[in-house]
């Protein structure tokens, strides 16, 4: 057992520090309280920027194949790069959607001639990409989706309305999952396209969460049309092309962002409990205690992950565990650090509380954390049948035509 | 046995619970943390004219004289409502403390102006993080005039006056009425995480400040304050557990996933069966609270700890799952959610956070060991 | 608000006080740790004696009609007697399941002549009834049951295993439920007897728990005769008739006995940690300020309850919550009361471990707590259902005849 | 990155779980539950064939030199089995004390004894209730012989063997070899609630002393032999919190109720998921710790501690959850849920409890942070 990188690894580690140390920033030592409210304007051209720099350098799409741009890297080189991009400032939220999961499908499904048009535009940052497939009548139920496409000539007429679309008010393009056939069964009535996000019909409203940012948006189609070249996949085999967009997901879901147990410690430190810091505090070491032995466990399982990935392996869905575990943690934090100062816990001033309100924004976003992406509940259940093999829910909804499935308020 | 409201405070509940659906549906609080308002003064006008704010004073002072209990039951309501209205300040931190501290002519000259609405008070304990204590008080008095800041201080801009905590000439703590309208008074808006409830830094420069009576005891009448506080507060949290209860249960009915209503799945189910208990298990603590306070019984410390402990915990637990029932849509600032998640937040800070009280707790169970 | 009786009830109260006062011991002053490991021959004895005295003197079976012995009495009268008596020493453990479930369903449903006969020796203490519901198939699933009954001519024959039977071992009789016609629904090919418990075939064997304790017995059938006269109900009612029964056991479940707060508060004021006495610990104090809020709001619900029935209302399932809540605490104190002893935790004898063990005994039989008379989980669904008024689970087994429900192990 | 055993040390695992799941089924541990005998002296023997008592010694001294590393892997096996054999007390304990404290010469004497499992040692260090502590430690050596009374002592009826900690002369603690077949020595069964792992109480008067070398430096040699056995320990608590877990989900899918397995309940299903996690955070934290044991790196002691904490919690909720999947079967003396349940108890006191090692996990982020 070590934490060695192999001779190749450390290889690749010094080229890719070598690229940062040249055209990035390194973070400051602590760590900073960053309120992102939503990505602007400015974000998004340095974002392209930035792109642009990795692309050319090859950092960019760096599993892809090399006709693509891309350098066939392995995943864990993939992981080496990431790991040192973390030290850096660098602009992100804009590109992950695109290049992580709508661009591969498109790889899987798309003509030549179209990935000869979209890959590199995307590569290089010059175009940007979203994906259209959560509904307001969906949430965990992804399958229940609404939205229509009719055939109309050469094209599909799209009518209804998706949301939690990150990136879509920046995206140029996006991948959409839509229903072709009410009348089949709830998985096997779907169709998937790409489309031009300036499309007519297309209109993107933004969707302001508890912490007053706005990450999402919705997004609802009159009457567009969708060239029938643009379709992904077969008609009626929307479902399956959309495993594939998901499969891609899973590997980038990760760590709630925001204060950890070396966070709290360092408020105990500093804040007064009973006449006495804080830290000194039998109840307060016994919360920092079990949130360590959390952050520990997640992080030493990540490292086990990339081991398998170094040697080769592919790792299964133990992975799954991080955001049950750290969403809730984040959130316990958060209350926690309120609780530490006192009769000021609710304050967000940040010249009146310690590490800028830190812990108050966190409160405020950290509910979202444990629904986005999957909740708490649908994680419990994919670790229970993915990992450890148990039946799935009864379901009601399996063998009956889409449009009979009972609805109840969307 | 007879640990139930009576059937009159249970008709105040229900003309209460009218009252407010009809007035503060969430449309009013949420106007107020949309930033067009500090608070709803219309309310405020509507609530003093129904009598609510001399609940609990005696009618020789003005108030209707209903006592403790009645205040309980309306507190609930108010919590039920997220009412954005200085009540709780007012109503169970200033009016208790004059009742409890006060002289007979300071409660002469209070009492009945804030049953009639024409003072609404705040209390000014906190300066800065920390929890209650009176070695965490700077604020002083010298001559009648005080000097200090105060942050934050709950409808601090609301209030016409304050009762503050702060030390005489010899250094010893004692309570305060400070007017907030005169010089030496500075008042500086704070945000805090729930803007449907107004918070302010009160600085003070020598303000005239005049020493409530029976606060010659120092700390020992804060602390009273506090834990007759805390009895009514646990109701008003009970009142937002059960609204959140209330809300994830109908929306879990009414959401479908998978063919069926989410409410038929035991992840949820039994998230809202831990809810319901937990609320539950405040409620019945805080009927003992709401006892203990009315006959102002010995074991009343314990009592509000007890209470505010159980309350607390509920409130965090049913708005946090609250918004977990509702999926995506709950994390949105376009449902109703938040307003109960960030006033619970409120409410769980505004006495002193929970190492606080549940330590006052074993503290009571160790007087009551000793005894 | 208060806590005090009505003239009417303070009366009664009194009255039941100079009852026991002549009749039992009262209790000392501190928590004794008294482990019963099982109900025997001696303790058949007392509580014989004892019941005797109680229907002699008017405080048995009291909400019964008074042409059975009963006096009619209120529920609130009830719960006084029951408040007082636990003052007292007195036998437990005999009479509950005959008194509180048998002979109110017999009243539902024998024959006159079969009361006259039954009701008084039961309630003279004469004779111990027993309740024959679970099967090993069955657990929370109580309709699964296999136990077959053939009609032959004016009997039944019944064949099959009963388990969890408190009090088999030294019951005269038993009300019992068995599957009449296995082509039929699930709840619709029931039908309940009575038996006699010394009928040939019966045989009886303790079942040993992890505490080492035996209060429940596995009941075996073989070739058991039941003459059809002992029918109560109809040929495929049984469920009907059980659930008169268990409608009965609802109001009987009750708190989780053992160490509570108080006690490991005690403890907490005897032992050390790190260095100073266990209760000066933030950690330890937050922990029981925690089960003392659950402890008094379970105390104050049942004074809500007791209200509710003093005022001749019907409490509602309310009263749920109690197991839910105690059968985990009294675990969590178990096992926190361990801890607190160090490297001694897991110590049983009494003479090297404070209050005799108790914390380690409770540890060991806690786990059945939180099992017997419903599981945690069947009572939250319970509380889901019954009280908050959400929908029951799916049932896939409800419209199928019960030899074609998928079984598994058994 | 390399952070996972070596194929070698995988190969080793497979062959102890076969060897184990042939020789140690429930019914070993069983037999010692009912009292038949106090542990598996035949099992023993085969163990110390197998070479597994040297496991961590070095080839000088009689062991196979696999290291810490092939001891973490079959601690975790021998976890797995509930093992009714002195392996922790001996190899984690003893072993590990003389490694860790022992001159050349007692090296030389003890160590082959132990590999060839000729010598079985224990480690007495509790003197009733209590946390460790050098305060707590009122056994004495003076001119080499020691007097007073330890008790629970794992395995202590047992072992031919003690290491003892008591105080010097001059009331220094440190520790002791002590043989148990000799004059001075009083063995006494203690009933525990785990009756497969022996416990007694060691009564010494004026036993034959020899102290460690190594322990001049007075408490810090036993806080090594601790944080070493706790990562060893750990792995022994994964190992069982694995084998709940696997128990509960295949009886799960076993049992029906409602017309379908009850693994298709969420209830279960969330249920396990969360036994899954807790056991893969411990497992994680363990195999850190297993570097940092092999390694003897500097922030082994906080690696030892957040192993032990996670690893104890992990076994805990495993085996109480695993006999509440069961049902009313799980708390038959007839299933074999309560080997676990038991030795889920033994390990989280065996080193002291939760409340010691959390604290000690935080002074680790404090010196940490102070560095």
């Amino acid at each position: 057992m070590d934490f060695n990188d192999t001779p190749q690894e450390a290889s690749f580690r010094a080229e890719v520090r070598a690229f940062l140390d040249k055209n990035a920033t390194r973070k400051a030592g602590a760590n900073a309280a960053v309120r992102a409210r939503f990505v602007d304007d400015d974000v998004i051209r340095r974002a392209k920027d930035w792109q642009a720099k990795k692309a050319a350098a090859g950092f960019a799409g760096m599993t892809w194949p090399k006709k693509w741009g891309g350098r066939e890297a392995t995943p864990i080189q993939q992981v080496i790069y990431n790991q040192e991009e973390q030290g850096y400032v660098v602009p992100r939220g804009v590109f992950e959607i695109g290049l992580g999961m709508c661009i591969p499908t498109m790889m899987a499904y798309a003509k030549p001639e179209q990935l000869e048009r979209y890959v590199a535009p995307a590569l290089r940052g010059e175009e940007v990409w979203c994906q259209l497939f959560s509904e307001p009548a969906g949430g965990s139920d992804l399958a229940a989706l609404r939205t229509r496409a009719e055939p109309d000539g050469e094209d599909w007429v799209i009518n209804g309305q998706k949301i939690w679309t990150s990136g879509a008010h920046f995206a140029d393009y996006g991948i959409v999952v839509v229903r072709t056939d009410p009348n089949a069964k709830k998985h096997e009535g779907l169709s998937f396209f790409f489309l031009d996000m300036k499309s007519p019909g297309v209109e993107v409203r933004r969707i302001k969460q508890i912490s007053g940012s706005s990450n999402f948006n919705e997004v609802f189609f009159t009457n567009v049309r969708v060239p029938d070249a643009q379709r992904l996949g077969k008609v009626g085999d929307g479902w399956k092309v959309s495993i594939t967009t998901l499969m891609n997901e899973r590997l980038a879901v990760g760590d709630a962002p925001g204060p950890d147990v070396d966070d709290i410690f360092q408020l105990a430190r500093t804040v007064e409990l009973d006449g006495e810091p804080a830290i000194r505090n039998a109840a307060v070491r016994e919360k920092i205690a079990t949130w360590y032995c959390q952050a520990q466990g997640l992080k030493y399982a990540k490292f086990r992950t990339i081991t398998a990935l170094s040697r080769g392996q592919t790792p299964g869905p133990e992975s799954s565990i991080t955001k049950v575990v750290s969403a809730s943690k984040l959130q316990d934090i958060a209350s926690f650090g309120m609780d530490l100062l006192g009769m000021s816990g609710g304050v967000m001033d940040p010249d009146l509380t310690p590490m800028n309100g830190w812990f108050q924004d966190a409160m405020l976003y950290s509910p979202g954390m444990r629904i986005a992406g999957g909740t708490d509940e649908v994680l419990r259940n994919i670790i229970a049948e993915r990992v450890l093999g148990m039946p799935g829910d009864v379901r009601v909804d399996k063998d009956v035509p889409f449009n009979k499935i009972p609805g109840g308020k969307r | 046995m007879n640990f139930d409201f009576s059937d009159d405070l249970k008709q105040l509940r229900d003309q209460a619970r009218r009252f407010l659906t009809e007035r503060c549906g969430p449309a009013v609080p949420r106007r107020v943390l949309d930033g067009e308002a500090t608070w709803d003064e219309g309310l405020w006008r509507a609530i003093v004219e129904m009598g609510w704010t001399g609940t609990a004073i005696p009618e020789t002072y003005g108030g209707v004289g209903l006592g403790h209990e009645g205040l309980c039951v309306l507190a609930e309501e108010m919590g039920r409502a997220v009412a954005p209205v200085p009540f709780a300040s007012s109503v169970y931190m200033a009016t208790e403390a004059i009742l409890v501290g006060g002289s007979e002519s300071q409660k002469s000259a209070w009492l009945p102006k804030l049953a009639a609405g024409e003072a609404i008070g705040c209390f000014a304990l906190a300066e800065g993080p920390g929890n209650p204590s009176p070695k965490r008080i700077k604020a002083s008095v010298a001559r009648g005039k005080l000097t200090g800041v105060k942050a934050p201080v709950a409808d601090g801009s609301v209030a016409t006056f304050a009762i503050v905590a702060a030390n005489d000439e010899s250094g010893r703590p004692g309570l305060y009425i400070v007017g907030l309208t005169g010089a030496g008074v500075t008042r500086t808006a704070v945000t805090t995480v729930d803007p449907t409830r107004d918070h302010a830094t009160l600085t003070f420069d020598g303000a005239a400040a005049e020493k409530l009576a029976g606060s010659a005891d120092g700390w020992a009448v804060v602390e009273r304050v506090l834990n007759r506080a805390a009895v009514l507060f646990a109701f008003e949290q009970v009142g937002g557990a059960q609204a959140c209860l209330d809300m994830a249960k109908n929306y879990a009915m009414e959401r479908y996933a998978f063919g069926r209503p989410i409410a038929s799945f035991q992840a949820i189910k039994h998230k809202l069966a831990d809810v319901y208990v937990a609320t539950e298990l405040a409620r019945s603590n805080a009927f003992y609270g709401a006892w203990a306070l009315a006959t102002d019984a010995a074991d009343l410390p314990l009592a509000a700890a007890t209470a505010r402990v159980s309350a607390t915990d509920a409130f965090h637990l049913a708005s946090k799952e609250n918004i977990q029932t509702h999926g995506g849509m709950g994390f949105t600032w376009q449902f109703d959610c938040h307003l109960y998640y960030r006033r619970a937040r409120t409410l769980a800070s505004v006495l002193g956070s929970q190492p606080f009280w549940r330590d006052r707790l074993v503290e009571g169970l160790e007087a009551r060991n000793a005894a």
